[in-house]
């Protein structure tokens, strides 16, 4: 059985952690940064994302086969959502399409 | 993966084959070891699915606005901060409790299960109340997406795919929130009559990945719905 | 034979609908999606037949545009999302994979029943959509037709399919564990029968692929409900971005139809040339490779809809990767019949019948890969002839062969050989003659979904009519004489056909736990060389 | 008009012979593999019969060089079937400079086609043999696809958007024009046909019955709906001056630029908040409603001839 007890206060921890993150995420968004502004609050997200998956999911104790899961479904994500992009982000570039108006 | 089944071997010397069914694991399985792992390789599989279910209407958010980014910004000034900055914490504080009610489930206590899983429902139930709050707030601004939508800003009927999308994200995750209500309202219940022990608390992690899962999807929900273009 | 003693199997365990409608049993689950896909089947069938009829002359003349219209969109749901995506995994896979693992059952039996249920909830909801005006806007759902012009139950026939979607991922999700978790002791990975691979890369696609067309499909329902702007062009939608996240799932969907059925022919192949598979590795990896390289490629899709030429050139490239694991898998199967014993009982001739057509199913595909002549042949019968070869040369021919196969296992009866053999042909010859000719239509330009054609089209659709009438006959055949051979056939022994593999080491049916002990595995895959073959004579077990 | 039964599609562009070698190529390709399958297969089949139920074959073993030598072969076919067809597929969509251009628009369930010169025909396009021809095409409603078999070109067309494709047709006759992508009840009734007349037959088809030329049915409107009154030729008005705008590279508030092509116009005209020009007001109201895809179409003709130097401005070369 792979069962692994955290302790209390690591929970704890990870949960000021997360509503710290929350602030600092907020705050960000009000700062005028250009682009940065989404990269900062996905960054942000991720790591939130990141501390929920290792501690309360428990996956920093899981075994292998648990992160590949996890992985294979981070990868299939990136698939759908990376190649799908490619074609609106290079529509414009040899025929003389612009996206849609309306 | 490979030894699995030397693992399994394993669980077979101590459990003869096909023997008489124990109490502590379905009749398919060898062991209780054995179903432990199955059941939460399922649940993970099972998040798996919902990732990728998430994963559409995300694609369908990042195609739009990375189409429309001035729509998209103005749009989500219409949307109420503090209550989305409120929910987040809420929701994350519902994490906690659930994390705590499989921590308690582990130790095998059984009043402090019953306790941390009433308070993961009842946070649950906050959010939801304020998720329906703001939802009152858009239909009476007319920022619900159809022929009633009335929208002073610029780009309305992209603002239109945008309301759209907050509506349908947001919507599929309530509805997310309403199934894990449920889920542990059974695991109370069960809870209750002494169904879990330190031995076997399986429907409890497993259900607390669920729910994180929908914490999760949160996490990345309020930066992409609330916080576009905030500083304008 | 021996004498035939009563036995408590799988069958005879318990009585009563009941029994049945609450079993948990894996195998009785299996039997309960043959008797619902058959019934599927037949419904398709029929809508097949009329589409040809209508077809077999230029004028429109049988049916209104509107009722034609509904009849090609049924079939094409009907036999996409209610027979073929469930066919082999949710008929042979359920039956087949715990006893191949040598397992009790599957991981989760209540989940397994639980999928039949949500299949036949979502496929009754979309017969009664059907039942009640039907449905126009072709199996695809190409918006902004399905949001916003189609005046028909489009709403029921998506939340029917979004609902017989989560039985799919509930299957995958199962078989997903149950590989992991449930394999005899012995069995590894690189021991496993290919059937097995073959459907841990379909569960794949199953709960990776499937989660993403039921939300699109549910957004296409809420928008027409709702009025929601997700795809509509006139408030800034982009009915290309529907066609992406649609495709994303469909054509890997190909791939769940297609991959069982190759597990199938490893399986036939193997047994009745009497061994080894060769290049098990290769016909192993090429599974997962398919699963893999079937999500890269699903813009090929849409070459001339105004999608960027960049993308274009990035999925047609990755388009022609995925034909090498397939074509690796065909002339492995080929190298497998070098120097074996061949027999040509019925499972093996729609197994020669599956290598034929899914070749040319296959190398067809490389018109519609490469962009230059895709540009001219997508949207034409080209395509539909394409992807019937794949689906019903390919994936029905494995599907009847693999019934066949484990109908003894199944039923515990023999089917009679020989009608089983003229079936097999007259499949073959009207198959053949239904989908070649429409290879020729496609490429003179004759566009898909046509009530009516021009008159210089009339002659090859008349053969095209001709032999789907051949291919119903065809059907029935085993229909009926399977239907016959549950009372009349033969009893069959625990392993009819000397092949190798746990399954037939159970008695035929098996009993409700599968083995009384659980198997311990010590040999490689079709280990024929080693395999302790019964010297039952063939001939007395059959009937034919 | 094509016999009565045939095997080959008529070739009556200039792409349609370099189609049509690829499409054979690929066809020896598979019938060369389809056959050599079938004959191993049939082969195998029959030398090695089970001849008596004791048959016992001995294993043979996997053999890494004909995995890798089948892996291998088939890649490199596929490798250059994808170049040689990617080649033709730029060809198909990158437009001549030189094509003449007409306007296409497809509502359930027909085609409309506009000539610059003023033509409007439903069903039908007349176009000279031997000139590029450029199409420019949008949709009234649902997604429909212009297939001319005989020419091998086939392009979806799509509301809100414009697509274009081209072709050079290469014999003097009448060829189908069908939908080719689902688009509803009489789908099969939206079909046309496509006349390749001689040059000199072409320009008198012109001549006869031509009213305004599309450009001038775009300037009536453009004085009708007030766009004169901002977008004024010298650059004192509330709007940018159009002169010489198409093609030209446009700045926008916020730094970027676009490519003033016949969608950014089209975009300006319907959400004029989309994109503003760098310097100017987000005050243009949408003329969303007011104006039909038809019109858009000729107005955009009249923009695309307000150009700076003094080119002729009776042709729709760019």
């Amino acid at each position: 059985m792979s069962e692994h007890v955290i302790s209390i206060r690591v929970y704890f921890g990870i949960f000021f952690v997360l509503m710290a993150l929350t602030a600092v995420t907020v705050g960000a968004a009000m700062i005028d940064l250009g682009r940065l502004n989404i990269v900062v609050a996905m960054t942000i997200a991720v790591i939130k994302a990141t501390l929920v998956l290792l501690y309360f999911m428990h996956l920093r104790y899981s075994p292998r086969l648990t992160w590949l899961v996890v992985g294979v479904a981070f990868a299939w994500l990136g698939i759908l959502i990376g190649l799908t992009m490619v074609d609106p982000l290079t529509r414009m570039w040899l025929r003389s399409f612009v996206p849609l108006a309306g | 993966m490979e030894a699995y089944s030397d693992q399994r071997e394993r669980a077979l010397e101590t459990t003869p084959a096909a023997g008489p069914h124990h109490a502590d694991h379905q009749h398919q399985f060898d062991s209780a070891a054995q179903q432990y792992d199955a059941s939460t390789l399922g649940m993970w599989v099972f998040l798996v699915t919902e990732i990728m279910f998430f994963g559409g209407v995300f694609t369908m958010y990042v195609a739009y606005r990375a189409a429309y980014p001035g729509a998209f910004g103005h749009a989500s000034n219409h949307l109420n901060l503090t209550l989305g900055a409120i929910n987040t914490a809420v929701l994350i504080a519902s994490s906690l409790t659930m994390a705590l009610a499989v921590h308690s489930s582990q130790m095998g206590k059984r009043s402090a299960l019953v306790t941390y899983l009433l308070l993961t429902m009842l946070l649950g139930s906050v959010f939801l109340g304020i998720k329906g709050v703001e939802y009152a707030h858009k239909f009476e601004e007319g920022l619900v997406p159809g022929p009633g939508f009335t929208y002073s800003g610029p780009d309305a009927n992209q603002a239109q795919l945008f309301f759209s999308l907050y509506f349908a994200m947001t919507g599929l995750h309530a509805l997310h929130m309403v199934i894990g209500l449920v889920l542990m309202a059974v695991l109370v219940l069960q809870a209750r009559k002494g169904r879990y022990t330190k031995l076997y608390h399986t429907p409890i992690e497993i259900s607390g990945l669920y729910w994180h899962f929908v914490d999760i999807v949160w996490i990345f929900l309020f930066p992409l719905l609330y916080l576009i273009a905030r500083h304008e | 034979m021996e004498a035939v003693e009563p036995r408590t199997n799988y069958l005879n365990a318990d009585y009563g609908i009941k029994s049945w409608l609450l079993t948990k049993d894996h195998k009785r689950i299996a039997v309960l999606y043959l008797v619902s896909i058959t019934v599927m089947f037949i419904l398709g069938g029929v809508f097949a037949l009329l589409v040809r009829l209508e077809l077999l002359t230029p004028g429109p003349d049988l049916m209104s545009s509107d009722t034609y219209n509904k009849v090609f969109t049924m079939h094409g749901i009907i036999m996409v999302f209610f027979f073929l995506i469930p066919s082999i995994p949710a008929v042979l896979g359920n039956f087949l994979i715990p006893l191949m693992i040598g397992a009790r059952d599957l991981a989760f039996p209540r989940i397994n029943l639980l999928s039949w249920y949500i299949y036949m909830v979502g496929g009754i909801i979309t017969l009664v959509a059907m039942v009640a005006g039907g449905v126009d806007t072709g199996w695809t759902f190409y918006t902004p037709y399905s949001t916003a012009v189609s005046n028909t139950n489009v709403i029921p026939t998506a939340v029917g399919i979004f609902i017989s979607g989560f039985s799919s991922i509930l299957t995958g999700l199962n078989f997903i564990v149950t590989i992991h978790r449930m394999r005899a002791p012995g069995l590894t990975w690189f021991r496993l029968p290919l059937f097995v691979w073959a459907h841990y890369a379909t569960s794949l696609i199953m709960i990776l692929g499937t989660p993403v067309v039921a939300v699109t499909i549910l957004l296409v329902a809420m928008e027409r409900v709702f009025n929601l702007a997700i795809f509509d062009p006139t408030r800034g939608g982009d009915p290309l971005l529907f066609q992406h996240l649609f495709w994303f799932y469909s054509h890997p969907a190909v791939y769940i139809m297609i991959l069982p059925p190759m597990g199938v022919m490893s399986e036939l192949v193997t047994c009745f040339s009497r061994k080894r598979v060769f290049g098990y590795n290769f016909i192993a990896v090429s599974s997962l490779a398919i699963a893999l390289l079937g999500f890269l490629v699903w813009a090929h899709h849409m070459f001339v809809t105004g999608m960027s030429i960049y993308a274009a050139l990035i999925f047609s490239f990755l388009s022609f990767a995925v034909a090498i694991p397939s074509a690796v898998k065909v002339f492995n199967w080929t190298a497998t019949l070098y120097k074996g014993s061949i027999s040509y009982d019925a499972p093996m001739l729609y197994a020669f019948g599956f290598i034929g057509l899914f070749t040319i199913g296959g190398l067809t595909g490389l018109f519609l890969a490469s962009l230059g002549t895709d540009v001219h042949l997508t949207d034409t019968y080209f395509v539909v002839a394409h992807f019937h070869y794949i689906m019903v040369g390919g994936a029905i021919m494995g599907y009847l062969g693999g019934i066949h196969f484990w109908w003894p296992k199944i039923s515990g009866r023999m089917y009679p050989e020989a009608p089983a053999r003229v079936a097999a042909v007259i499949v073959f010859i009207g198959f053949n003659l239904t989908f070649f000719p429409q290879f020729i239509l496609g490429y003179l330009g004759m566009p898909r979904r046509y009530h009516y054609y021009p008159d210089e089209f009339q002659v090859l659709n008349v053969m095209s009519t001709a032999g789907a009438t051949i291919l119903g006959l065809g059907y029935l055949l085993p229909l009926t004489y399977l239907i016959w051979s549950l009372r009349y056939g033969a009893h069959a022994s625990a392993n009819p056909w000397n092949a190798t593999g746990l399954e037939w080491t159970t008695p035929s049916p098996p009993p409700t736990e599968n083995f009384h002990e659980t198997p311990i595995v010590t040999h490689d895959a079709y280990d024929y060389e080693d395999f302790d073959f019964e010297t039952v004579p063939l001939q007395e077990v059959k009937v034919g | 008009m094509p016999s009565f039964f045939q095997l080959f599609p008529e070739q009556a562009s200039t792409i349609s012979k370099d189609v049509d070698a690829l499409f054979w190529f690929i066809t020896s390709v598979s019938a060369f593999f389809s056959v050599l399958i079938a004959l191993l297969v049939i082969y195998f089949a029959v030398k090695y019969r089970r001849r008596s139920d004791g048959d016992r074959p001995r294993t043979v073993e996997g053999s890494l060089g004909l995995e890798l030598t089948w892996t291998i072969i088939p890649l490199g076919i596929a490798m250059m079937i994808f170049a040689w067809s990617a080649a033709i597929y730029v060809r198909i969509y990158r437009v001549p400079d030189d094509a003449m251009q007409v306007f296409v628009v497809g509502k359930q369930w027909m085609w409309k086609m506009q000539h610059m010169e003023g033509q409007r025909e439903i069903n039908e396009l007349h176009v000279p043999v031997g000139r590029a021809v450029k199409l420019t095409m949008t949709s009234e409603d649902v997604i429909h696809s212009f297939f001319v078999p005989a020419f091998r070109i086939k392009q979806d067309v799509l509301p809100n958007r414009y697509t274009t494709v081209w072709f050079q047709a290469t014999k003097v006759g009448v060829y189908h024009l069908f939908c080719a992508e689902y688009c509803g009840t009489q789908h099969a009734g939206m079909i046309g046909s496509i006349i390749v007349m001689e040059p000199s037959e072409y320009a008198a088809w012109l001549s006869g019955g031509a009213g305004k030329s599309l450009a001038s049915s775009g300037e009536v409107l453009f004085q009708e709906l007030g766009c004169v009154s901002c977008h004024r030729s010298d650059s004192g008005g509330r709007g940018p001056a159009l002169t010489g705008v198409f093609g030209s590279t446009v700045k926008l508030q916020g730094g970027t630029t676009v490519t003033a092509d016949e969608g950014y116009l089209r975009e300006s005209i319907l959400t004029p908040q989309a994109k503003i020009v760098s310097g100017y007001q987000p005050i243009m109201p949408t003329f969303k409603g007011l104006v039909s895809e038809e019109q858009l179409l000729q107005l955009i003709a009249y923009i695309k001839e307000q150009k700076s130097s003094g080119e002729d401005p009776n042709h729709g070369s760019r």
